[in-house]
């Protein structure tokens, strides 16, 4: 297995159904749809095949060797400008717990999206392109441990998504894609600054001996990498590494998204197609949380450490924000996508605790919010698609008209109100509980659990005038749910209720990644761990 | 002694004197083929390519030229050779041969055929006045070289006579650029009278001296500066841009964007380095002689010319014109590269140069195309286009993102080693003004993309189907910008190589 | 009796060149602008023969300012050619009435 | 009967309603008769839970059994440690009395249904959701740890949601179902915080590990006031489930569910899961949070009592009265009365759950008639059901030789020593006031339904004693209010085998310091199963108030049943002019003290009202920079009062427009006139030269 480049298979694949997609005529839609799903489905296979032979004890995060499924090799390589010392950049991919569980979701919800796209109807080849080229992208993020190939993956969303957004979006699309493309791209030129700021501050010892600047990740969390007098060195009296952390952190929380970077989001999500919306809310958003862990948090564990309360009360005021927000809101999908920014708030919340259940929360509500959020947006589209409005005063009483539908309706909602026996509720149970284990943030923490009343509020009270009550006769004769529908839903139902019932199926695969960080977080870049250099 | 002299100085300038005989055959040609012409784009790419190939040989040549044996002090010349010339020279005449092909395919210039024979011939003028341009290390040489180049493509720029606008553009750029690069020839006097002597070499050892009046020879170097400033469009001296880049024919404005560009970048950082730097260090951190603050008034320049570049082109309608004032930026973001004084600073220049030849008449090349079939530059006439015309949309989107700079696009690693030079240099506040920059470059950018995919297409949009000449024209231009924009070993490697400014 | 020195025909030369510009900025007709341009390039020209006579440099400056008034003149021909295309399209070389390029 | 049968018999009971209603959800639709199985279900597990208790109370009576596994393993963090989080049952007397309460109402409650339910177009489902809740219940019951505990108990949550909005069509059905939920919810978050305030000290859910840790002294973060928090805030959970003021607005709204679910979830299970709880986590209770909830508990006894007193609906009034008599558990608890509290609990099932089948009988003998006045003579009509609902009646109302009587005695036996000895002398003075309002309303609900003559001749008319399989329930029910199941001497419960053998209080853990001076008591016994050993003053004490309480209670009764009868069966007095005569105090409990009035104009309007200022301040102020001009014009539009629309989006939105501005700006610059270009070099020049002068 080790000698298969998994990896690159599971994030290139794509590239090549789009490759192979470009090749076909416009008027062979369904050879387009198929190959797309095709594609997509075998990318689910690969992840289980990953899955199948993770190794469950092995940490990574700061540590190449247990790392797993790595594919490393020079990439681009410029020796000998004395001033600069070696150029070297590498392909290098790898998995651990932390990045793990988003590769499985993104496989995941890149297949359901695709079922979901099967009703879009014109421009397909170019639709499908973008798609997985789109998908390429979002794997490559997780799977990258090189900062420059992440960066390329990182940006390489940007395009299809203003495309997927603008061309098959809603009314407000070109606003809403250009909003998207503006407010991103603005984040993440503060990731590149701070790369290119590390980059001049940590070098690697190369087996020759020789120390070359560089983009690894994984070299960058080593303290004693670090130059005396770099800009982003701990060595460095004047260092700027408080401020850099700001700015990676501004760049990731664009993307989460932070309240008050917030505002791109309802607007991408009210006006991209359903399926768009299902990989925005369910992949793309936790690719600012996963930055956040995988780079901001080891390389900056100094300042993690003093802006903890801060990143806490960022998730606080997300959780609640994003809930009275949503609360007030008419339309069904902007409902759903101010949720989102709820929710997520949770994930900085227990990023926030630097504690392993608070870690292991997070990275599980990235997850969770991932299924019950796509699950979510599905829903909204089935209705839409009906329908043709999201109005949520125009329903009333669908209950009795689409009973299937409801059903599918309540384990959705109830998941993302956090009930027991749902896997939301795990990944919220376990961010409070780490959450409130540490004092400084213990007041937000109780604070944030408002935002399970509010959650409950704003869900039931949306469940009730869509679904229940009377039934509007305008919707009389609407079809309950087809065949492909139930395809969407039940997996993810399914998922939703098993990782509810056994969460530890995903939890263990985290756990020794998380314990890993948050040792680290505690023990390094430590005035003793500096110094000893 | 001095015949030996001379000849070596000769040997030197081998491109020159090659490009120059072609010049003479092409005009020979010209009235030979009177009547039929078309032999005459052949020829002109034939002799640009025989130039490109002396150019070539003169990568690891190095020299100084026609120096002056009556001098007392030490002895340079009028010119230097060396890799750093080579390789803009190089950028010079990879334009110029595309822009041969451009014009073959143009159909503004198809409807002058007639008088493609002089067109051809004011372009060499212009190469052989960037080539001079370029190289010249004597500000007599400089004034000359630029005239030489200005002159040509003041004609040029109203050459097709086709529209109102053709005219109006030759004479802004005339009276513009005459009258700076009057200005400049002021400031030429007034050093010379400071210092006695117009070669750059010489000027350089007497400013470090105690007895210069700093005030007269900071008045002399900005008076110079407007002439650069000029050439290199930066602000505020680049008024003239937008609208001769407009009236301009298209592949004139291709030509100016690019290598026009590119040897005014030449010839201010020759200048730069040569008069002003007294040493480089091992870090190669370049050592300013403290008469003039540079590094300022760079700064303060490249920040005025990419934000004025950009905030202008937001909303303009009209392609040719906007960019124009992308190219306006572009020229900020290279003086970047110029304003850290470092190597890196200056491998920077050299990487985005290359880049910005590839996507910068990759855009002119579409909007040519395009303007071919509608006759029109208007961003409303690319509504839909992006449905009728894969290639071409697909292709300029590639260009527009990649002068955006996102990965993984040449573009972005253009910029990616500006910003790199800037944070080595810890000049981060104005690498944050210049990526912000680019954020509001999007815009723009991204509006063409809108009006090409995002605007449905109508039965009015029309369908343009490139020639199989210009379908691998446009490859050439496109598949280096995703290739480099991956893998960009190759060209850091070459630009590498080329960082020998001769001096010192 | 006033001793003719370095600093007169600098002053003559900064007279000339003031007058160059304010000709280009003031003058509407398109030849008039034109010579302005000239007053410039001369007193440029008069500042090298000037800074060549009596600053003991050697004859390099005379020189260039031959070479300056062979450029002018080269400068000149395309301009008017430039001016005579303009009359022909627009009947006038008035240039602030030659504006339909711009934002 | 070994210790693996007794928890593989429990787990089974627990899981099998779980299949049930998986199998009628699932298949429900196809088979319209799969009800049947879900019946056959809860009979096997009521069966079972029989014969656990059996054993249990027969031959294991002082061991529990506990058996868990590891649910979640994380951590091996410095600030953590390890982390495992167990799942698993306790199986003690507690727990296999209150199996077999749920059980054999939930049963019942099946049973009945089949009729009452009959021609719902949800029918199957119904009886999914009843298995639903079933199992949910039973999770609490059976759960050692408090996770667990908080699962079953959202869950309990849901599916109440789901069996109050059964009728969701009609909106006052899904409307209290949301309200029921979400009123939970708020207690939720209480007890949520109160079980990580334990976790984050203890590492564990588990509350015999948590309690043994108490009892070795250490206590959340070192401070008494925190476990008195603690033990305060996982009350919350019960005031909400137990619907306890201020929360209890949800119960009397949940009538709006179907009748035999008003009987399971509101009289016998889900409300008694909040006293439930109380009484799993009694040890850990400090002096200061008993009194609190005894303050509670008393205060919302007398706040539902006087609301029942002039209530018509026959379903609201048995609303309050479980409300009140929650109240009475809950201040039981409080004053430290644990046994009677628990024993309570079980023998309000049980008439509870007869007085709601009851009503269930009646609504449906009426055609959903619920009003009070629209009823009288049913006596006749129904005598079956008037039998069991008289004895009910009977029972909650505290007269001797009933269930009732011995455990609302022992509460107010309680209250009474409490008052004697703290000097708390409210709380038994409102325990009494409450027993006499209870007979007072629970007789005139009886009069005016059964009594009297009918008030609506048609409906009376076609009224008709319900069908066997209605009344077997409440007949069972009824049987199971006489005294005689639970004690051989109808005087006092002392003697009986449930107060002296099956359930003892248990020993306090908190440190001695914060126990009520007469809680002070030694240990004997295992740790978790040690039986108190009241101090001498408190057993004095109790003896002391045995009596008066007694007696005192039954001339409150009878009182209250008097006055009942006085003025609605003889109408000696007019109520209608007492009524008229105190018209305020009449509508401020006819209308429910205004809390539900109060709380819409405070609490929900000012959420809504939150809500929405905060999505305008989205829109207008954070995205609004962006749209800066727009969002001006409707900043003063908003001044103006016309601010129905939008803030936040308004900053981006402004930081686009103001470069779109410098854009526009800029363009005025670029006249097209040469001239005015070279001008600007002019200008350039003399600008450079003064700011760039020489160093």
């Amino acid at each position: 297995m080790m000698g298969f480049p998994i990896l690159t298979f599971i994030t290139f694949l794509p590239v090549l159904g789009m490759i192979l997609i470009l090749f076909l005529k416009k008027e062979q839609t369904n050879t387009i749809k198929y190959t797309t799903l095709i594609i997509t489905a075998l990318q689910v296979v690969l992840a289980i095949i990953l899955l199948a032979n993770y190794n469950y004890s092995a940490a990574g995060v700061y540590e190449e060797k247990s790392f797993q499924f790595i594919e490393k090799f020079r990439w681009i390589e410029i020796s000998g400008i004395s001033w600069l010392g070696t150029v070297k950049i590498d392909y290098f991919l790898g998995v651990d717990g932390l990045s793990m569980p988003m590769v499985l979701l993104t496989a995941l919800i890149s297949f359901i999206a695709t079922i979901s796209s099967w009703n879009i109807n014109h421009s397909l080849k170019g639709y499908f392109a973008l798609f997985l080229l789109l998908d390429t992208g979002m794997m490559g993020v997780f799977v990258a441990l090189d900062f420059f190939l992440f960066y390329i993956f990182w940006e390489l969303m940007l395009l299809p998504m203003y495309f997927l957004i603008g061309i098959w979006g809603g009314p407000r699309k070109e606003y809403a894609a250009i909003k998207f493309f503006i407010y991103t791209l603005f984040g993440s030129i503060f990731i590149l600054l701070v790369m290119i700021g590390l980059y001049f501050s940590a070098t690697e010892t190369l087996a020759d001996g020789t120390k070359v600047f560089t983009f690894n990740i994984l070299q960058l969390m080593n303290s004693s990498n670090y130059t005396s007098d770099g800009l982003l060195s701990p060595l460095n009296p004047n260092n700027l590494r408080f401020i850099a952390y700001l700015a990676l952190f501004v760049g990731f929380a664009i993307k989460i998204p932070m309240f008050p970077f917030h505002t791109w989001l309802p607007d991408a999500h009210v006006e991209a197609p359903t399926p768009i919306s299902v990989i925005l809310a369910g992949v793309l958003l936790k690719m600012g949380t996963y930055g956040i862990l995988r780079i901001s948090y080891p390389i900056f564990p100094d300042i993690t450490r003093d802006l903890m309360w801060w990143i806490a009360l960022f998730g606080m005021i997300n959780i609640i924000y994003g809930a009275f927000v949503a609360l007030a809101q008419k339309d069904f999908k902007k409902l759903i996508a101010y949720s989102s920014v709820s929710h997520m708030g949770y994930v900085l919340l227990g990023m926030a605790s630097l504690t392993t259940a608070g870690v292991n929360g997070a990275i599980f509500q990235m997850f969770n919010h991932g299924t019950i959020t796509a699950m979510l947006f599905l829903i909204v589209g089935v209705v839409y698609d009906r329908t043709h409005t999201r109005g949520i005063d125009d329903f009333g009483g669908l209950a009795t008209q689409m009973p299937a539908y409801t059903g599918f309706v309540t384990v959705a909602f109830f998941a993302a109100i956090g009930l027991p026996g749902m896997s939301g509720f795990i990944s919220e149970a376990l961010v409070f509980v780490g959450a409130f284990g540490v004092e400084s943030i213990r007041i937000l923490t109780i604070l944030s659990t408002l935002g399970i009343l509010l959650g409950a509020g704003y869900m039931l009270w949306t469940l009730q005038r869509i679904f229940f009550g009377p039934l509007n006769g305008k919707w009389s004769s609407l079809k309950d749910l087809e065949f492909r529908e139930y395809a969407m839903l039940i997996p993810l139902s399914i998922i939703i209720i098993f990782l509810g019932v056994y969460p530890s199926a995903m939890l263990d695969i985290m756990n020794t990644s998380v314990n890993s960080l948050v040792n680290f977080l505690h023990t390094n870049f430590t005035a003793t761990t500096i110094s000893g250099f | 002694m001095e015949l030996n002299n001379l000849y070596q100085s000769l040997n030197l300038i081998l491109p020159e004197i090659v490009l120059s005989i072609s010049l003479v055959v092409l005009v020979l040609a010209d009235l030979i083929f009177h009547k039929d012409k078309r032999l005459i784009p052949y020829i002109a790419g034939i002799g640009i390519a025989i130039t490109g190939a002396f150019v070539i040989n003169q990568f690891n040549v190095s020299g100084f030229g026609f120096q002056s044996s009556t001098q007392t002090m030490r002895n340079y010349g009028l010119i230097a050779v060396d890799s750093f010339g080579v390789f803009f020279k190089l950028i010079v005449i990879a334009s110029s041969i595309l822009i041969v092909f451009f014009s073959s395919s143009s159909g503004e210039i198809n409807k002058i055929k007639g008088r493609i024979g002089e067109y051809y011939a004011l372009i060499y003028g212009m190469i052989l006045g960037m080539f001079f341009m370029i190289i010249a290390t004597d500000l007599i040489l400089i004034y000359l070289s630029l005239e030489l180049l200005s002159l040509s493509s003041y004609v040029l720029a109203g050459f097709t006579k086709l529209r109102d606008r053709n005219s109006e553009a030759s004479l802004k750029y005339l009276l513009y650029g005459a009258v700076s690069s009057g200005i400049m020839l002021f400031g030429i006097s007034i050093i010379y009278g400071i210092t006695g002597s117009t070669n750059l070499y010489i000027i350089n050892s007497l400013i470090q001296g105690p007895h210069i009046n700093l005030f007269t020879l900071s008045f002399s170097v900005i008076l110079i500066l407007v002439g650069i400033g000029y050439k290199i469009s930066s602000a505020p001296f680049h008024f003239w841009t937008p609208d001769v880049y407009e009236g301009a024919p298209i592949t004139i404005t291709a030509f100016l964007s690019v290598a026009s560009k590119a040897a005014g970048f030449a010839l201010l950082i020759r200048f730069v380095k040569t008069t002003f730097v007294s040493y480089i260090d091992a870090e190669g951190v370049w050592a300013l002689i403290n008469v003039f603050d540079w590094q300022s008034i760079l700064i303060a320049i490249s920040i005025l010319t990419m934000t004025l570049g950009n905030f202008s082109a937001l909303w303009q309608n009209n392609l040719k014109r906007m960019l124009a004032y992308s190219s306006i930026a572009h020229a900020g973001y290279i003086l970047l590269g110029l304003v850290v004084f470092t190597n890196q600073g200056l491998l920077a220049i050299l990487i985005y140069f290359v880049f910005y030849l590839l996507m910068n008449l990759g855009a002119f090349l579409v909007v040519m195309l395009i303007a071919n079939k509608t006759n029109s530059e208007e961003i409303d006439d690319y509504d839909g286009l992006g449905y009728t015309s894969p290639l071409i949309g697909v292709s300029f989107a590639i260009f527009l993102i990649s002068l955006t700079g996102l990965p993984p696009t040449a573009g972005f690693i253009g910029k990616l080693y500006l910003f790199i030079a800037l944070v080595d240099a810890k000049m981060i506040v104005v690498a944050v003004i210049a990526l912000l920059n680019s954020v509001v470059s999007l815009y723009y950018y991204v509006r063409v993309l809108k009006h090409m995919y995002l605007t449905k297409a109508t039965d009015y949009t029309p369908q343009i189907i490139p020639s199989f000449g210009n379908k691998i024209l446009l490859l050439i231009l496109v598949i280096p910008i995703l290739v480099f924009g991956i893998y960009f070993e190759p060209i850091i490697n070459l630009a590498k190589n080329s960082l020998v400014i001769l001096g010192l | 009796m006033l001793q003719v020195g370095l600093a007169h025909f600098l002053v003559v030369s900064a007279i000339l060149f003031s007058l160059g510009i304010y000709g280009i900025i003031t003058r509407k007709n398109a030849v008039m602008v034109l010579m302005g341009l000239e007053l410039i390039l001369n007193a440029a020209n008069i500042n090298f023969v000037a800074f060549s006579k009596y600053g003991n440099l050697g004859i390099n400056g005379q020189i260039v300012a031959l070479f300056v008034i062979i450029l002018a003149a080269a400068e000149a021909a395309i301009a008017l050619a430039i001016v005579l295309n303009v009359y022909k399209t627009f009947a006038n070389v008035n240039v602030d009435e030659i504006n339909n390029l711009k934002d | 009967m070994t210790e693996s049968l007794f928890t593989i018999l429990s787990i089974i009971i627990l899981f099998l309603p779980l299949l049930g209603f998986a199998v009628v959800l699932l298949l429900g639709k196809r088979l319209p008769k799969l009800y049947l199985f879900e019946i056959a279900v809860i009979s096997i597990t009521f069966l079972l839970s029989v014969i656990v208790m059996y054993f249990k109370l027969a031959y294991s009576i002082d061991r529990d059994i506990i058996a868990s596994f590891n649910w979640i393993t994380i951590g091996a963090a410095p600030l953590s440690g390890v982390l495992n989080i167990e799942l698993g049952i306790k199986i003690d007397n507690v727990t296999v009395i209150m199996l077999f309460v749920v059980n054999l109402i939930s049963m019942l409650v099946h049973i009945f249904s089949i009729e009452y339910m009959r021609g719902d177009i949800r029918y199957n489902r119904y009886f999914a959701y009843l298995g639903l809740f079933t199992f949910s219940m039973l999770g609490i019951v059976v759960t050692h740890n408090l996770l667990m505990m908080y699962i079953y108990w959202e869950l309990v949550g849901l599916s109440s949601y789901l069996l109050i909005g059964h009728w969701f069509e009609k909106k006052s059905a899904a409307d209290a179902a949301k309200k029921a939920f979400i009123v939970n919810r708020i207690g939720d978050i209480g007890m949520f915080i109160g079980i990580l305030i334990l976790f984050t000290q203890y590492k564990t859910f588990t509350f015999d590990k948590i309690f043994y840790q108490i009892s070795q002294g250490n206590i959340p973060f070192n401070s008494e006031a925190w476990l008195t928090a603690t033990g305060i805030l996982i009350f919350m959970g019960a005031v909400g489930k137990s619907a306890q003021f201020p929360l209890h607005v949800w119960l009397p709204d949940a009538m709006e569910g179907p009748t035999p679910v008003s009987a399971l979830i509101h009289a016998a299970t889900m409300v008694a899961a909040g006293v439930f709880l109380v009484t799993r986590v009694f040890v850990m209770l400090t002096a200061d949070a008993m009194l609190v909830i005894a303050v509670v508990g008393a205060f919302t006894s007398l706040v539902a009592a006087t609301i029942a007193l002039t209530q018509n609906d026959i379903k609201k009034v048995l609303a309050y009265s479980t409300v009140s008599q929650l109240g009475y558990m809950i201040m039981s608890l409080g004053v430290g009365a644990y046994v009677f509290a628990f024993f309570h609990l079980v023998t309000h099932a049980f008439f509870k759950a007869c007085l709601f089948l009851g009503s269930g009988s009646v609504i449906h003998a009426m055609h959903h008639e619920q009003d009070i006045r629209n009823m009288g003579g049913l006596r006749k009509k129904l005598p079956l059901t008037y039998a069991t609902f008289l004895m009910s009646t009977i029972a909650i109302s505290g007269i001797p030789l009933t269930s009732g009587f011995l455990s609302k005695d022992g509460i107010l036996a309680g209250t009474l020593a409490f008052g004697k000895l703290t000097g708390h002398w409210l709380i038994p003075i409102i325990g009494f006031t409450v027993a006499a309002m209870t007979a007072f309303y629970m007789f005139r609900l009886v009069i005016l339904t059964f009594h009297g003559k009918p008030r609506d001749h048609h409906k009376y008319d076609h009224a008709h004693e319900s069908s066997w399989v209605m009344v077997a329930p409440l007949v069972v029910l009824a049987a199971l209010s006489i005294f005689i199941w639970y004690t051989p001497n109808p005087l006092s419960p002392d003697a009986g085998w449930f107060m002296s053998s099956w359930v003892k209080t248990p020993v306090t853990v908190v440190p001695e310091n914060t126990r009520f001076e007469f809680m002070q008591s030694a240990v004997q016994g295992g740790e978790s199963h040690g039986e108190i050993v009241h101090s001498p003053l408190y057993t004095e004490t109790m003896h002391w108030a045995h009596y008066p309480a007694m007696i005192m209670s039954i001339v409150l009764a009878g009182f209250g049943i008097l006055l009942a009868f006085t003025l609605y069966q003889w109408k000696k007095i007019n109520a209608d002019k007492i009524a008229d005569r105190i018209k305020p105090l009449y509508n401020f409990s006819l209308n429910k003290w205004y809390l539900d009035e109060a709380y819409d104009a405070t609490a929900i309007s000012g959420t809504i009202s939150l809500a929405k200022i905060l999505s305008w301040f989205d829109n207008k102020i954070v995205d609004g920079a962006v749209n800066g001009s727009a969002w001006l014009g409707r900043f003063v539009s908003k001044i103006s009062g016309l601010f129905d629309t939008y803030v936040i989006d308004g900053f981006v939105n402004f930081t686009a427009f103001f470069s779109g501005f410098i854009g526009f700006a800029l363009r005025k610059i670029h006249t097209g006139k040469v001239q005015t270009y070279l001008v600007f070099v002019v200008f350039a020049v003399i600008i450079l030269l003064l700011f760039f002068k020489p160093f």
